[in-house]
């Protein structure tokens, strides 16, 4: 019962309501206090993340105990999982605020744009830490609806086309959520994820958990961007303002999307073949079918978003073997490779991708354009953005001393001795196209000489940008570190453990 | 189990709804469709045969009531569901200032 | 519109704002409650703004007055939470005043301020979302 | 009770169809607001005052809100014939729609029929509700008080869902 956890979903709420009420009166008030709060974040996930390690701690909202073993009231938990998701989502989340003190002089209102950052981030951390399964609807609704309005927070025409569209898929996931909710709520007559996996011991028809499972599986993935519902995606990232963007492709896709499927489908459903098989392929689709609608792309957002549908394969892909070995309940240790190479790319996608759309707002910021061909020769003009964007396309593309080499190492690894060599030989073709995509990226608008005489002479964009760029590059090559055996076993083993052995999930919630 | 049949039967014409239609009313309206099939599923799970609505007579103690859990999900979905039909009716009147039509097709090729 | 409505308005509008008030405070002794209690209040003054038309509420560019009293009800809703976690009994969301004797007014403790404050809030919130609408099909028609 | 609730269904099937497939806009509003009339029709029987009151006032400011926007265009929808491209959408859906229906009729064999459910989460709530929460209304005991938490939630998207109005309909975005 430790006191820290609710204070990630009262802080931020709180927080938006103080922004909109001082934003009236206050006008510079905004910016600092959202940083403030997100700087406090930062600090309290940080500090549980390395106090959690193998243990759960466990917060009963209201202090309704449990009666003969059935919980009541609503449980927040968190555990060596999801205290890596809340750093993600609260470090990324403090250098996006950074960087939109200055990005958002161009838009009016911006006590508005703070207020729903701060509800979407309250939003995130409230789906991440609840065990229950209507209270993740409850503040996915809440990041979800806030993430429409900032989509269309410009309001021009292309914005709200693509909000528009955003909204009709979200909306169509949100009520297959609802639908399965109501399925799982039919059968074992309780909410919490814990008791619902000892309703589901007793026995139930396999007709019925496979129409659940696709039920919460299409409706988790229409938020994750998975291949056959990944349509929203590329409009919606790429007219968001950048810091959003970043947020929404390098956080929101993860922890409302990604976390939530590996969350149900191995703490509350026991994991079956077929549905481990489904999940791999559509992983490898999307990973496949991403980086081939990415290399046509001439706008930097556009090519940044279909790439964060391919990575996203590469994460689904490698959980994916994971599920397949504990269905099969062969090779456990391959299996826990996989899965930590799975988590390891999700936090160094995290990194990067933010990085690279912090980038291509700079470029934005600075060059007023996004097309490619209308931009070179940037390196002399704007150094610090070309550095911190030649390390971030290094380490997505998959170069050695970077992170995302060591991750996508650890997944071929895996797939390799689980003998899919099919899938081990994608995951690397894949690699190979996006650093040509990349190359691509880097040449156009770095280094090759501006035909185009620009009247005005560009000049680097303003303080805060820089600093939150600098500081997330230094990050990816952080991360990097994380390879090293030992390290690894002090972050990434428990992830692995409470997913891995289900027993342990249910046992320590139903028993304390 | 007719109920629950004809119930999904509702949640599907909104499914069809929002996939065929091209109108923005249109969609909006099979999204609010949608909706109503989910509240009403929750509402069949929560009925118990011979129950009484759920409001404790201090007089007369021993009833059985009907499920309650089912219907507080309900109150809570039911202002979610608002909140998502205004943002998207904001957005539609927004679109239709713009772009003057509520065809969808229409706005992708102006869009340009 | 037709005197004949603003007529009927008149007679009518106070009653339905009347009769929200009473939902939300007897919200946990009969049917209803915080949200119903405060969409009815909200529908009353949809009425009346959409019986005498916006230009007789004066309705100004900013409606910086329901936005205040909207997230001001709201942080009392959280302060009330947080309070239960503060001098409660150290727990987020705890009922802690006295529970009374079930079927009087004043008995179920904190949870007859849980419904007038989200019954305000609730009010405010859809009222404020008719009003951007209104303000903006004038806005743009000019 | 079951043939009540069915026909009440069947009829907001019809009206939902009517929706889907009216020429013009109003009417297809108009239709829509049937079909959530007639879900407060469902709530009566299926013993649920609570969300009857709250579905009836929610879904009148709803069809406020969408008579308001659809007042304000060309109220007729542009009707033209199906081209080739509209076929295949509607094929796919049909198709979509057929396996899900046989997947369903196919999985809820083995649940519990209308009015025959056990309780396990809820059993407690209804037993000691009244003492432990001191509410008559064991449903607002639940919302407010077992799970008070998630009405929290509720009020916050709310003001979410305000907060986007309010900045998707403001005039300039862009400086």
């Amino acid at each position: 019962m430790n006191p820290l956890i609710p204070l990630f979903v009262i802080v931020p709420l709180a927080g938006a309501f103080l922004v909109m009420i001082t934003g009236r009166f206050l006008k510079e008030l905004d910016k600092y206090l959202t940083s403030l709060i997100l700087l406090f974040l930062v600090i309290i996930s940080f500090y549980s993340l390395s106090t959690i390690g193998e243990n759960l701690s466990l917060y009963k909202v209201g202090g309704w105990e449990p009666i003969d073993k059935v919980p009541i009231g609503i449980y927040m938990i968190m555990d060596g999982f999801n205290a890596i998701i809340v750093c993600i989502i609260n470090l990324i989340g403090f250098l996006s605020a950074l960087y939109s003190i200055s990005y958002i002089k161009r838009y009016t209102s911006s006590n508005y744009f703070y207020a729903l950052f701060c509800l979407m981030i309250g939003g995130m951390n409230g789906v991440v830490l609840s065990g229950d399964l209507f209270n993740i609807f409850v503040f996915l609704e809440i990041s979800v609806i806030s993430s429409y309005a900032l989509v269309a927070f410009g309001v021009e025409k292309s914005e709200l086309e693509a909000s528009f569209k955003y909204q009709v898929l979200g909306g169509m996931a949100s009520f297959l959520i609802l639908f399965g909710i109501g399925f799982i709520y039919w059968k074992t007559k309780t909410l919490n994820i814990a008791d619902i996996k000892e309703a589901f011991a007793n026995g139930y028809d396999k007709k019925y958990y496979l129409f659940v499972q696709i039920l919460i599986l299409s409706g988790f993935g229409l938020k994750a961007a998975m291949i056959p519902f990944h349509a929203w995606l590329p409009d919606a990232h790429s007219s968001a303002p950048s810091p959003i963007s970043a947020m929404l492709s390098g956080v929101f896709i993860k922890a409302v999307g990604i976390y939530v499927i590996l969350r149900l489908f191995f703490n509350m459903f026991t994991v079956s073949e077929e549905m481990a098989i489904l999940i791999t392929t559509l992983g490898t689709l999307s990973m496949v079918i991403g980086v081939f609608l990415a290399i046509g792309q001439w706008d930097i957002k556009r090519l940044l978003a279909y790439h964060s549908i391919s990575q996203m394969g590469y994460v689904i892909l490698s959980v994916g073997i994971g599920m397949i070995l504990i269905s099969r309940g062969s090779k456990p240790e391959i299996a826990a490779l996989a899965i930590t190479g799975g988590i390891f790319h999700l936090i160094n996608h995290a990194a990067f991708k933010g990085l690279l759309f912090l980038n291509a707002g700079a470029i934005e910021y600075s060059t007023g354009t996004r097309n490619l061909k209308e931009m070179g020769g940037l390196a002399r003009s704007m150094p610090v953005t070309s550095a911190t964007s030649f390390i971030a396309s290094m380490s997505i593309s998959g170069v050695p001393p970077f992170n995302g080499f060591f991750s996508k190492l650890i997944i071929i690894i895996a797939a390799v001795m689980a003998k899919f060599y099919l899938l081990a030989a994608l995951a690397m073709i894949v690699s190979i196209i996006t650093l040509a995509s990349f190359m691509k990226f880097q040449r156009y608008a770095f280094y090759n000489k501006s035909d185009i005489k620009t009247d005005q002479k560009i000049k680097e964009v303003p303080f805060p940008m820089l600093f939150s760029m600098v500081v997330l590059s230094i990050i990816c090559v952080l991360l990097s570190l994380l390879a090293i055996p030992d390290i690894r076993e002090t972050i990434l083993t428990p992830a692995v453990n409470i997913l891995t052995d289900h027993l342990k999930y249910t046992t320590l919630i139903i028993g304390q | 189990m007719i109920a629950y049949i004809m119930c999904f039967i509702l949640f599907m014409v909104g499914l069809y709804g929002v996939i065929t239609r091209r109108n923005l009313i249109k969609i909006a309206v099979s999204m609010s469709i949608m909706e109503i099939s989910s509240f009403l599923f929750f509402a069949l799970i929560g009925y118990i045969d011979g129950g009484v609505a759920p409001i404790v007579d201090p007089a007369d103690p021993v009833k059985i009531y009907v499920d309650p859990l089912p219907q507080a999900l309900v109150l809570t979905a039911i202002v979610i569901g608002l909140a998502t039909t205004a943002m998207m009716m904001a957005i539609i009147i927004r679109l239709y200032r713009k772009y003057g039509t509520f065809d969808i097709r229409e706005i992708k090729n102006l869009r340009g | 519109m037709t005197i004949i409505v603003k007529k009927t308005t008149q007679l009518i509008a106070g009653m339905v704002f009347m009769y929200g008030i009473y939902v939300i405070v007897h919200g946990h002794l009969t049917p209803g409650g915080g949200f119903a209690g405060g969409v009815v209040i909200a529908g009353s003054l949809i009425l009346v703004t959409l019986a005498y038309g916006g230009d007789f509420l004066k309705l100004v560019k900013e409606e910086a007055g329901t936005t205040i009293v909207e997230s001001l009800a709201t942080i009392l809703v959280i302060t009330i939470a947080v309070s239960g976690f503060l001098f409660g009994t150290k727990i987020f969301f705890n009922n802690f005043l006295p529970k009374g004797i079930v079927g009087h007014l004043v008995s179920a403790g904190v949870l007859p301020l849980y419904n007038i404050f989200v019954g305000t809030e609730v009010a405010a919130s859809i009222f404020i979302i008719f009003l951007s609408l209104i303000i903006f099909k004038e806005e743009s028609q000019k | 009770m079951e043939l009540a609730i069915s026909i009440v269904v069947g009829f907001m099937i019809l009206g939902a169809l009517y929706a889907i497939h009216a020429k013009d806009l109003l009417s297809s509003v108009i239709a829509c607001g049937i079909v959530g009339y007639s879900l407060v029709i469902c709530f009566l029987l299926l013993r649920a005052p609570d969300l009857a009151i709250v579905q009836i006032v929610v879904d009148t400011i709803t069809l406020i809100i969408m008579v308001a926007v659809v007042l304000d265009s060309s109220k007729e929808e542009s009707y033209s014939k199906l081209d080739t491209r509209g076929y295949i959408t509607a094929a796919t859906g049909v198709l979509i729609i057929g396996i899900l229906l046989y997947f369903f009729i196919d999985s809820i064999q083995t649940l519990d029929v209308l009015g025959k459910s056990s309780l396990r989460m809820a059993k407690h709530y209804i037993e000691g509700a009244a003492q432990k929460t001191g509410s008559a209304n064991l449903v607002t005991g639940v919302v407010f008080d077992f799970r008070g938490y998630d009405t929290m939630g509720e009020a916050v998207v709310l003001v979410t869902a305000v907060l986007g109005v309010l900045t998707i309909l403001r005039i300039k975005g862009k400086k």
